[in-house]
């Protein structure tokens, strides 16, 4: 076995590296740039029961060493990719993370039923955290007996592994993390996107049109380090981490914080091969620090000690 | 698609704002559409991250060589207009569809219309239709004499009306004023601009054939983000992509 | 009167700069660079009862267009400050907002009480958000009861005007303001740092030797501005807004999403003379935009629609 | 206390990693006390915030040139490394405190000691010494004989010890494995490094007068932000800050 292999419920991975959620469309376009079968797994982007066509444009506004977003959850409905979508992914053999949304429990729970009996389908991740559509879940998101209350109803109809991801923005990470898990999630991805704002100077009007929209890149790296670092003292579950990674070098920092596995988002947009570039990086750090296997990175921040440090 | 790193041959302020810079390396083989575009870097190490879409204005083969021009406005751009000769730019592309050559319309004439930093992409369309022995006539808008930039240039392949906002240069107001005739003439339009400008002129051109050329904030720049969505009535899917389906669209196929 | 001037609660400013707290010690270092006069008005690190020796070092990190703190609250406690610090500032002649920070309700009422009296002291600063210290007020920046009880005690003994410093770790920062103003606060000072982290990948180790600190900078700045945006529409209270501003472009924008008055923190470390740079450029971008007057400029983004405009 | 905006006359690499920076502008006429630092800017535009603290390591009044060494390290210094001739640096300074020049010690010696990347300012310090006709002695450590640099020139100033700590040069080992008969020969002691090595210094160098160079990370550089605290028991405040009180303090006036 490899050294960069990693292993999450649903998600047997070659090595650690996903794209994030909206962040690489269904593959496709990306797979006109390198060949996806390099990748530990795709995450798709969100699904949602019907199509929906998402927030007016402009959509995007760069902020320093950042961006914000506000697609609004456009995607042609769980439908249509489980038709067009996921069938065209299935030459790479690479484990398929499917990101869910939806406005209502019910629609959460129909778009999980539908995705997760695809048999290409590895993994489910519960995306209660879009900030960008009024009804985008992240009411579930910053609630946690709401949160808690979906993910179980999700994981009785999913035939697959359930991953929350949670939102940064709330009061007390630990406690939502703590609740999803005793609800019966099998993992985690986090952080989904601050919430931000851009204004013109000159008008004094927001860049976009849905004038607040998700925060991104290695401007909110710390914040999801410092999250990954709470959360994995706390509870027992495997952690996808995300938030700001571009380099080899943050998917270790991330990984000694307490993920097990790594996705990129924003990164993709600065460099196409970002996601290869990183996995054949990956070996060259690993040796530079006489570490055999990626998977004994995990939780090293917190292992280094003998109990479990609560960081403030 | 590729990334490439090319290298600046030159990188000067040709008008008000307005810089002309010229690349090269072998990935400018691949650069032979007009109305493609170039998602450009504008810094290392820099806290700028998102790439910048600027159209490809020219390109000399032998040389291997790409112009674009841009306007230096936001801080990205201005970023930009400090690079020297010898440095290296990273680029994506080149990206998007293109403008349709209209091979079946030899006997037709073409009109070019383009207001102020939309103007760059119709030099390399104008060269390219010419060859193909079009008449091809150019509406350029800029703001004041100040900002106008290759005028003398674009008259090497057709008639060249120039229209100012301020009547500095040429005709006083906006390229639509300069839009007499055109349904009699029966051109085909070639478009590139602000969308009211873009409105504006598929208003002007009803019953013709044309081709426009949109801008909107883009993330990715190869159609995977969905940051650059444009609405249209005659696809399936209700919208198309800027940066991968566009930037060229037919006229009447987006609402604007 | 200058088009620069801005009036808030105790605080007549000649134009609407002022360092943020903790970013310019109490001004001496920074009058060996500039003369202070020139400046609005000067926020004071924070003062607790007893002197403070704050956490272990290295106590600062550099992160992407932003910085990690976990200085800890160090300062020589409230009776020095009033004794050496306060009044070394006189000639300057500036508005003084006094920074206050505690463990408990009894250290910040006490604080307050002696500090307000100091006919020095323009108006306090509740710091009820540093994420630095166990007992550094971020248990009533997280907690809308405490914040607005805490709120209430602390007016009823102050000779001065009362900001209260809002941390914008929390699920929804409108209820928090929200609760404080009904608790009588004068005005609301946001946003303090966010909780970030930040390891060594090679070793796995936190650099900030307190682990987790607070996260300045441009970076935050898109979270500042929404918050600003969000709670300006939905409070009457003055805002002095903080978070990221760097440039006098900067300080219009903040302007624009509800702030009457601008504090800039860490930008000093970039550059020492921000502040009057800012001061010299602000009347040429009013120029620019014709705006004759600054004070035009606080809430501009929402002005310009006839309703309040909720941003989700 | 001033910004100043110095030219770079020459940026070469000198040993693995080490970089010799050559800088000028009207703002050198002020760096004249060795022990001083500049708070260094590495990028404009650039997404790192924080200055980097170099210490000067030696000055040529003359032409108004100050020189820095520093090891390419993190990302900051990489980037400086990638300046060149010509570009400019954005530096404050000289902050804190030097040596104590020990007027009163003319006739007695002085032993320099530098641990790595400590060693550069103890060139500009040594010059100082030996023109005040005070006997040098310079212990200098490095990782091995690639990182190691400027011996040469310390030669000009009196007898150089080197170090090695895989013995690729000189004594294989610490620095304090060369400070033998310290105590006897009654030296004044000025030795800059990491922590630990001035620990290790101080403690060999019992009842002796020394100074030490401290090293913390920093924020302001110039006493505002209290990033850069060191416990004292000689002070009432019970701390000093390294940038502004320090970075040099008087043997035994810091709890290291
Ligand atoms: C297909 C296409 C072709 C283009 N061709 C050219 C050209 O040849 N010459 C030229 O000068 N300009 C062109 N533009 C516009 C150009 O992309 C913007 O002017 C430029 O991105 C602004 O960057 P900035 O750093 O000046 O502004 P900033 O305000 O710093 O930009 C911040 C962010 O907003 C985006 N942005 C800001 N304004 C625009 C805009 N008008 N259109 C798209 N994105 C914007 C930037 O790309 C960046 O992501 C084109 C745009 C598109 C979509
Ligand atoms: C008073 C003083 C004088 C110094 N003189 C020299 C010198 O002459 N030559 C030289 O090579 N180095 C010197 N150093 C150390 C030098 O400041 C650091 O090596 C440098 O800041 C590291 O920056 P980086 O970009 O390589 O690392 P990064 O890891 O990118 O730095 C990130 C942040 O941490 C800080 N940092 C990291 N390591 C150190 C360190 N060891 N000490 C202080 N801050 C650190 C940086 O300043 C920056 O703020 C001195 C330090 C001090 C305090
Ligand atoms: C353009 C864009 C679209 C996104 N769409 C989704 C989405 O549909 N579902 C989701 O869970 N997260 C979405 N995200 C959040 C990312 O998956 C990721 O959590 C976040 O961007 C932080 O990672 P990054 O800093 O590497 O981008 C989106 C992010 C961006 C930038
Ligand atoms: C080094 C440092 C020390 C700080 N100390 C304090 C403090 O004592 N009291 C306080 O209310 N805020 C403190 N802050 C927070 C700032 O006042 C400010 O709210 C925050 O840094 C955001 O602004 P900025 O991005 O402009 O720095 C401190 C910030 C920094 C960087
Ligand atoms: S910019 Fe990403 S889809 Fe067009
Ligand atoms: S670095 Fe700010 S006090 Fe020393």
């Amino acid at each position: 076995m490899s050294r960069l292999h990693v292993s999450l419920p649903g998600l047997n991975m070659k090595n650690p590296i996903l794209p994030a959620s909206g962040c690489f469309g269904f593959g496709k376009e990306y797979a006109k740039w390198y060949d996806l079968s390099v990748l530990g797994g795709i995450t798709i982007k969100a699904a949602t029961l019907e199509g929906r066509f998402g927030n007016p444009t402009p959509r995007v506004a760069e902020t320093e060493s950042g961006m914000l977003n506000a697609i609004g959850l456009q995607n042609p409905g769980v439908m249509k990719i489980l038709e067009n979508e996921i069938p065209a992914l299935e030459p790479f053999n690479i484990p398929i993370l499917a990101n869910i949304a939806g406005s209502t429990e019910e629609e959460y729970i129909e778009v999980t039923r539908q995705i997760s009996s695809s048999p290409q389908v590895s993994a489910v991740e519960l995306n209660i955290s879009c900030p960008n559509v009024k009804e985008g879940g992240i009411q579930f998101g910053t609630h946690y007996e709401s949160a808690a209350d979906l993910t179980r109803k999700v994981k009785a109809v999913s035939e697959k592994p359930v991953y929350v991801k949670l939102s940064p923005n709330v009061s007390n990470i630990v406690e939502m993390a703590q609740a999803v898990e005793e609800a019966g999630a099998d993992g985690l991805s986090m952080i989904n996107t601050l919430v931000g704002m851009k204004l013109d100077w000159r008008t004094g009007n927001p860049i976009l049109a849905n004038k607040t929209g998700g925060l991104s890149g290695p401007a909110i790296k710390p914040v999801a380090i410092r999250m990954i670092y709470e959360v994995s003292q706390k509870v027992s579950l495997p952690i996808i981490g995300m938030g700001g990674v571009s380099t080899a070098e943050d998917v270790l920092e991330m990984m000694s914080a307490g993920a097990s596995a790594v996705a990129v988002g924003t990164a993709n947009f600065v460099n196409p091969y970002v996601c290869p570039e990183i996995i054949e990086q990956l070996p060259k750090l690993l040796d530079e620090i006489g570490v055999e296997n990626i998977s004994e990175m995990t939780g090293r921040s917190t292992k280094q000690w003998k109990t479990p440090l609560s960081s403030r | 698609m590729k990334k490439h790193l090319l290298n600046i041959t030159s990188n000067i302020e040709i008008a008000r704002n307005i810089f002309e810079m010229k690349l090269t390396g072998p990935g400018v083989g691949s650069m032979t559409t007009p109305g493609q575009f170039l998602h450009v870097s504008v810094g290392n190490q820099s806290s700028k991250l998102l790439r910048r879409p600027l159209s490809i204005c020219d390109v000399d083969q032998e040389r291997k060589e790409v112009t674009l021009l841009y306007r230096a406005q936001g801080e990205g751009t201005k970023q930009l207009s400090h690079k020297s000769a010898e440095e290296v730019v990273d680029v994506l592309g080149p990206l998007g569809n293109g403008f349709e050559l209209a091979e079946n319309d030899h006997n037709r004439k073409a009109l070019l219309i383009g207001g102020g930093i939309g103007v760059p992409p119709l030099y390399y369309l104008g060269k390219h239709l010419k060859k193909k022995g079009i008449e091809v006539t150019f509406i350029l808008g800029y703001q004041s004499i100040e900002d106008s930039f290759y005028i003398e240039k674009f008259k090497d392949f057709g008639e060249t009306i120039v229209t100012t906002v301020d009547g500095s240069l040429g005709i006083k107001g906006f390229v639509t004023d300069a839009m007499k005739n055109v349904v009699e003439d029966e051109p085909v339009i070639y478009s590139v601009g602000p969308a009211i400008m873009l409105k504006a002129v598929e208003e002007r051109a009803i019953g013709l054939r044309g081709y426009l050329s949109l801008e909107e904030r883009m993330g990715c720049g190869i159609g995977a983000c969905f940051a650059c969505v444009c609405p249209t009535e005659t696809r399936e899917s209700g919208y198309v992509k800027i940066c991968s389906d566009g930037p060229v669209f037919k006229m009447g196929e987006v609402v604007l």
